[in-house]
């Protein structure tokens, strides 16, 4: 698979000399503490899973109020019959009836609340989940159809030599943002993101057509992505590298945006477990549940996952809640697996973020870098740049970004996001990135294999405190198995925030699984 | 060797101005004291640094842009350092060179501190006893942005830089909406807690949303309460100028780097009254 | 969830701006095609950076005044994102804003090579065809500046960027005097040698010591040989704007990354005249 | 002695495992070429030592043209009866005959040509001898004095804790100069040096007085001298922590540079044994005499020296010549130890100049740096930031002048001048000063012992580089020793600079020495 070019450590480990049975303990307390969590998921749905298959069986398009038909649909359907069945049931129960040309006008239909929704049993229950497997699986086959793709274009252009450089482009006019990915990828990029407007994520639909009035971020939208893969595929035929694109599986629509990406060939994805409910105050069951489905999507279509554990770090101190992100790293590492991901999928995200005022912060990062790159050697680790610390001193904040380069190359992380200097002015400049891309290339060419002659003393600092930060992951892991994540979330465990279990929004988007429920989407990637 | 020394060029005379000054004072102050210019390496050389992109193609006419851009800037002989293309269509510049403005210092106008900085104990004592009632703050952050730590730097108790929270003031209420609060939601709470003042913060700048937001906000309050009812408009985040307070239709704006004491103190100044 | 969805502020309108474009073009370019701004991350945007140091104690009184320079440098709502004391007399700052200037390119003096530019092949025939002698050259650093790299790269035959300097040039007869040549010597060499040009480098250039050594040289060699006898005065250096050939009385300027080639071309445009 | 306290590498090397034998065999073949070197020193004298064994007798001051009375006198001396028999023989006859107030007075008599000197000769020429002992002994006292001062203020104020932190002024105005020490040393910057101006090495006079007209440096005068060291001082006791001050025994004037360093109290002085032969054009034999008594104040005055080595990268190839830095550093100790400088006054110069687009470019520096770092574990290293591959990208020399930093640190060296980003610019802005003290301190606090984890891995790039330099450097002190260390520099082997033994400025002020030649200045200097 194409993600296995991502560059990780493999057996280049060893190091900190970590303790082989805490390292054990830490994934069975991970995996105790994520199995009533995966329970949980597999028992409900919500508004965003029924949407993200109909999307996959090729409902698009939005009424001329820009809302999407899936959206429409969804609505009616609940309305009339509820979704504890899922929304296919009756969907494809009412399109066998009706006499509608196609889904897109039962849902204008549905929309005019003319349509009579029920869900079928027996004989009509089977043949209505057949033909709704049959179209979802043309969404699926379309899916593999675009990963297949991609392993060709990445066979032919060929993958970055060494750690995938990732750069942000957040202009909020997805025609800016081309022309800005562009000058990048020329520049040597090898990985877009186009972040989102400040408002997307807590949107319960997925914006149609192209966007060009984002807020410090451009909509996520279908026909975005296809805009900017086309123009990165553009630009990886001229550079003759393969570019990727990179958006965010986040939010109310996580896994509508999931299946998108797929369609899209995008090919990594934030997507994170806890992300939405720390910080966008989502609720947490419908953060879990829209999760597991779009990390089964994610597997599906060879997209990495990148995780959040960087943004903890933002709002709590980088020391001392350095374990906090490896406890973090180990759950969202055991709910990928469980959702189908492969480690050459896991971008766990960690960041630099030690106020550099702390003597030995670059050591303590380092030491923090190489204990993620040891605990998991397989997996394509996304570094992130200081953002925190980042002040209006752009000369001082240059260097620092230089530093968070070279502790990236130093650790062999996979995936190094470029840091702006101006992180506390503006939303990135075009010089920005430009300078931020000579900064790691000098760093990443200068340094060359100095990995090799980084040698954490025994017992020094480094070695110390990365055991130490393993111990108290430990710890807090046992902890938390002790009183369920849920709860543990509550009190304001990661990232100080408190997030109680019904609160949060887009509670009423989830609904308890019903005995009947079905979801072929679900059934087709669990076992196909 | 001869007799009278061969010297360079230019230095006898260098040498000679130096001379008869054996001890002379400090460089004197630019021309009036209150005008100065930026500083290089010497007083008054005016020296400033630039850098920007154009979208030209690079090459001698987007230097050629790039300098006559600076001087239209007032920089008299820009020093064109360096020049980079981006992409095919932009050229990236640096640029040095001595600005020929001055900064007339009598005209700045300076947002000091215009009321004296107060004790948590000092603010308690002024509200209790003038006020006779607890003071009621609310803060959020409005519109999409949900950058809170800035509010909460002010409001929670934690505080910011070794300075408690405003919710550490016995006598004040504080509620803290948190983050993404649209502006109906914020008026319509404002007037169920009949707040005193109400906080907002803004840190997302891009295309001017802050701006937007809060003159929105200000807009609505005014339209509730009418203008000599309306609680207290304080506004705060790090790319806001000081300066700006009237043009946004607000009362106060704070900017980076402000301390809980700051604001608690100007709350007094502003709501309660200066303290006996 | 309620039928109708519930969005957030300020958000479907944007989302219906958007919407009727399904397929847009890409951005228009600036109002007429040959005025620019700077982009920072949108067409028109105006962003530059700034920094500067002003003799002010740092303060809100020391912000004020930076944010009134940048106004006068035509930055609009300036936003100071930096201000940090330099000991106690002084501020340094870092100032981010849209510059209300625009760049009109066709009135941006270009000095593009207006000549072609020749191989040695060529040069060596058009001066043996058309001259029928070597072209005598004769360079220096002049004053008390002793930086020679910049001039043995245009003259030594090692050269420039993978160029071979001027010796290499078979038609061409170069002496190199070096460092720190005064003007008086220089001077004198040009008459003894006959030469066609003098080629002066300068790097120094604190207290414009570049512009007052070459105004000099321009000045001496116009006494000695009178303006239309005179050998071709040619100056270079990184910090030279080419636009100053003019004010500096002399031929032509050339600037960073000049190469020997651009040298060699242009003596055979002003010394020879344009090849067959 | 306080030089003690320059941080040095001590016993903590060997992280190279350089061949013992070779560096032996390296010092030896220093030792066999500078001998003959230092041969030809003790057998000539030259205008600049006569002028500066003058002053340490107390002449100072010039005439009203500004011409140094050291200069009047010396040069009427030498019309007169030459200078083969030293200049005090004849002066303090002159003086014990002829009834003129003192020394200054005799020099404006002899200015008007009307002292009629002669060489003593029996018991005159004792006499004259010990008179003008007597008053060199009075200024060498004074500079002993200095030093015990300077000790003193040492043990009251303390030494820097880490590298030192050696930052340059350069406005050409002594007044402005003092400013902005001021708020260099406030910043956080251990040493100050003020640099010359253009011209002032070619000059064969000290200019007199304070001086506000220099270009891109300052003169350096004794009252120039005073001012700053009485500036500093001030800001020491106000900092608690001894700044210390730097300039230049350098060019056509080293020995009377020298001398007033001492009697003004500077710190430490830039001198090499080659920089005014490559770089100025001096005449070669000018330069080696001028230079062993330039060095013999210098160890008396206990003044730190740094060599210039550095500037050879200026010119010449930082990879291609690395190993004539090493060898010139071999020949700098030579002559320094013969002049009677100990092991804690070698400043040896060295510098982070390779091409930044080289691959594994920092990694050479690394290589570099040890190699010097080791050779010379007890000398204070003077490592010097870029200069030549700095350019008007004023964001990427802020970046490579961190990288420097930090191979400073990881490689232990002792004196860190400390890079400015507009290098390629002009000579540094205030603030460029203090973003540059910033840019150390962060490096310094935030890798803290992070040379703790550097182990060059055995045989790897680093070791295999340095041992390489170092088989070069003995190669060409094997070549050099010969042909004679003339010859070789004659042919261009330093810095790519070819300078002939007779050609060069200042050849005329070389003097041999006639069997009477007497200077009670290298007699106190050698024996007391
Ligand atoms: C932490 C952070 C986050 C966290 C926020 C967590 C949280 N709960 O707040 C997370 C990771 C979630 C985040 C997300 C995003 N962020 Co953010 N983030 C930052 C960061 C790194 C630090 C901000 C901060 O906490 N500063 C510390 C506080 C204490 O300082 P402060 O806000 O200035 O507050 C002080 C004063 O201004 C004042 N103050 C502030 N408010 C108020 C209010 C009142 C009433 C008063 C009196 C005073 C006051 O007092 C405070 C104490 O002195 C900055 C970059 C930076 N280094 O500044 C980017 C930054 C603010 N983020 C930015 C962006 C664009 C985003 C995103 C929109 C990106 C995206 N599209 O996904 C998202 C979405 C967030 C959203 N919807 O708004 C941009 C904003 C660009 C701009 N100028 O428009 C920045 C500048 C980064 C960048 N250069 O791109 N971010
Ligand atoms: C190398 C160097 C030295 C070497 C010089 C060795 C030598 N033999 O030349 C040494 C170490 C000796 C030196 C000393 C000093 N230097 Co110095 N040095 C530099 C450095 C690092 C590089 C200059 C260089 O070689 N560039 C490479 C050449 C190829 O580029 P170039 O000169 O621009 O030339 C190109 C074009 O400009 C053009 N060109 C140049 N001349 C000419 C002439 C003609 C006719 C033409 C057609 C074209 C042309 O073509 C060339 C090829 O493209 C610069 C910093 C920097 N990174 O730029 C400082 C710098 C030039 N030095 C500087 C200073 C101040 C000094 C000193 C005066 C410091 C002191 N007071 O001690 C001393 C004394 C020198 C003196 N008396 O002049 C300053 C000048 C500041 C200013 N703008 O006024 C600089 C900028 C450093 C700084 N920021 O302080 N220096
Ligand atoms: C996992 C994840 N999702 C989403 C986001 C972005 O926020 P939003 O969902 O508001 O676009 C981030 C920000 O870094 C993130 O890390
Ligand atoms: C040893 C030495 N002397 C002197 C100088 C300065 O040159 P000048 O003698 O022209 O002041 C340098 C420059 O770095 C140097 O390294």
């Amino acid at each position: 698979m194409t993600t296995a070019a991502v560059p990780v450590a493999g057996s280049r480990t060893g190091k900190l000399g970590l303790d082989p049975a805490q390292v054990r303990r830490a994934r069975e307390l991970a995996a105790e503490v994520g199995r009533p969590v995966v329970d949980l998921a597999r028992s409900h749905t919500t508004v965003a899973v029924e949407r993200a298959t109909l999307r996959l069986a090729g409902l698009n398009g939005a009424d001329a109020e820009g809302i999407p038909w899936a959206n429409r649909l969804v609505d009616a359907v609940r309305d009339q019959v509820g979704l504890e069945h899922g929304v296919c049931l009756p969907v494809w129960e009412a399109l066998r009836g009706g006499g509608y040309r196609d889904l897109t006008d039962l849902a204008a239909h549905a929309a005019t609340r003319t349509v009579p929704f029920r869900i079928p049993s027996g004989a009509a229950s089977v043949r209505s989940e057949a033909s709704a497997r049959a179209a979802v699986a043309r969404g699926i086959a379309r899916i593999d159809e675009r990963r297949r793709e991609r392993e060709e274009l990445v066979a032919r252009w060929g993958n970055p030599s060494g750690p995938w450089i990732y750069l942000i482009v957040a202009t909020g006019d997805i025609h800016e943002d081309i022309r800005q990915a562009r000058a990048a990828a020329q520049g040597g990029a090898d990985v877009i993101a186009v972040i989102r407007s400040t408002g997307q994520s807590l949107l319960d639909y997925v914006p149609d057509g192209a966007t060009r009035e984002g807020y410090a971020g451009t909509y996520a939208t279908q026909e975005n992505f296809r805009l900017m893969r086309a123009a990165l595929d553009e630009t990886s035929a001229e550079l003759g590298r393969y570019v990727r694109l990179t958006n965010y599986a986040s939010g109310l629509c996580m896994p509508e945006i999931a299946a998108l990406a797929g369609l899209e060939r995008l090919d990594m994805m934030l997507n994170d477990s806890m992300y939405g409910i720390l910080f966008r105050d989502i609720n947490p069951v419908r953060t879990f549940v829209d999760q597991r489905f779009s990390r089964q999507l994610h597997a599906r279509a060879g997209i990495v996952i990148n995780t959040g554990e960087d943004n903890y770090l933002t709002t709590a101190d980088a020391v001392d809640a350095a374990h906090t992100v490896t406890a973090s790293q180990l759950l969202n590492e055991y709910f990928a697996k469980e959702a189908g991901l492969a480690d050459g999928q896991l971008g766990l995200g960690h960041a630099f973020e030690i106020d550099p005022a702390v003597p030995d912060s670059f050591r303590l990062e380092l030491a923090h870098a190489l204990l993620a790159r040891e605990l998991f050697p397989d997996a394509p680790l996304k570094w992130m740049p200081p953002t925190r610390h980042m002040t209006g001193d752009v000369f001082h904040g240059y260097l620092l970004n230089g530093f968070f380069n070279l502790a990236g190359a130093l650790t062999e992380q996979s995936i190094l996001l470029v840091g702006m200097m101006t992180e506390a002015v503006v939303t990135p400049f075009l010089s920005d990135r430009d300078l931020a891309l000579r900064n790691i290339r000098y760093v990443l060419d200068a340094a060359g294999g100095l990995a090799e002659d980084f040698h954490p003393a025994p017992d020094g600092l480094i070695a110390r405190r990365a055991a130490h930060v393993l111990g108290e992951a430990v710890d807090l892991l046992g902890d938390i198995r002790g009183r369920g994540l849920l709860d543990a979330i509550a009190a304001g465990t990661f990232g100080g925030m408190r997030r109680p279990p019904a609160g949060g929004r887009g509670a009423d988007g989830v609904v308890a699984r019903a005995d009947g429920y079905r979801n072929p989407a679900i059934d087709l990637l669990e076992t196909t | 060797m001869s007799p009278d020394l061969t010297l360079p060029e230019a230095l006898p005379e260098a040498l000679a101005e130096a001379l008869p000054e054996a001890f002379p004072e400090p460089p004197a102050l630019p021309h009036t004291a209150t005008t100065v210019r930026p500083y290089g390496d010497t007083t008054d050389d005016g020296m400033v640094q630039l850098s920007f992109t154009l979208p030209v193609p690079h090459g001698p006419r987007a230097d050629g842009a790039a300098l006559q851009l600076a001087r239209r800037m007032g920089v008299d002989r820009p020093m064109l350092v360096h020049s980079k293309p981006i992409g095919s269509a932009f050229t990236f510049f640096v640029v040095y060179g001595p600005v020929l403005h001055e900064v007339d210092l009598d005209t700045v106008s300076v947002i000091e501190r215009e009321y004296p900085l107060l004790s948590a104990k000092e603010v308690n004592t002024a509200i209790g006893e003038r006020l006779g009632r607890k003071l009621v703050v609310l803060g959020a952050c409005i519109g999409t942005d949900a950058h809170t730590v800035g509010i909460d730097a002010i409001l929670n108790i934690k505080g910011f830089a070794g300075e408690k929270g405003l919710e550490y003031y016995r006598e004040l209420k504080v509620l803290n909406l948190g983050a993404q609060v649209s502006v109906p939601d914020l008026v319509r709470r404002a007037r169920e807690e009949g707040a005193d003042a109400v906080l907002v913060s803004q840190v997302v700048t891009q295309r001017d949303a802050h701006l937007t937001n809060v003159k929105e906000l200000a807009a609505e309050l005014r339209a509730e309460f009418g203008d000599t009812e309306r609680p207290l408009l304080v506004v705060g985040g790090p790319r806001f100028d000081p300066d700006a307070a009237t043009e946004l239709g607000v009362d106060r704006v704070f900017g980076r780097g402000t301390t809980p004491a700051d604001v608690a103190s100007y709350l007094v100044h502003a709501l309660v009254g200066a303290p006996a």
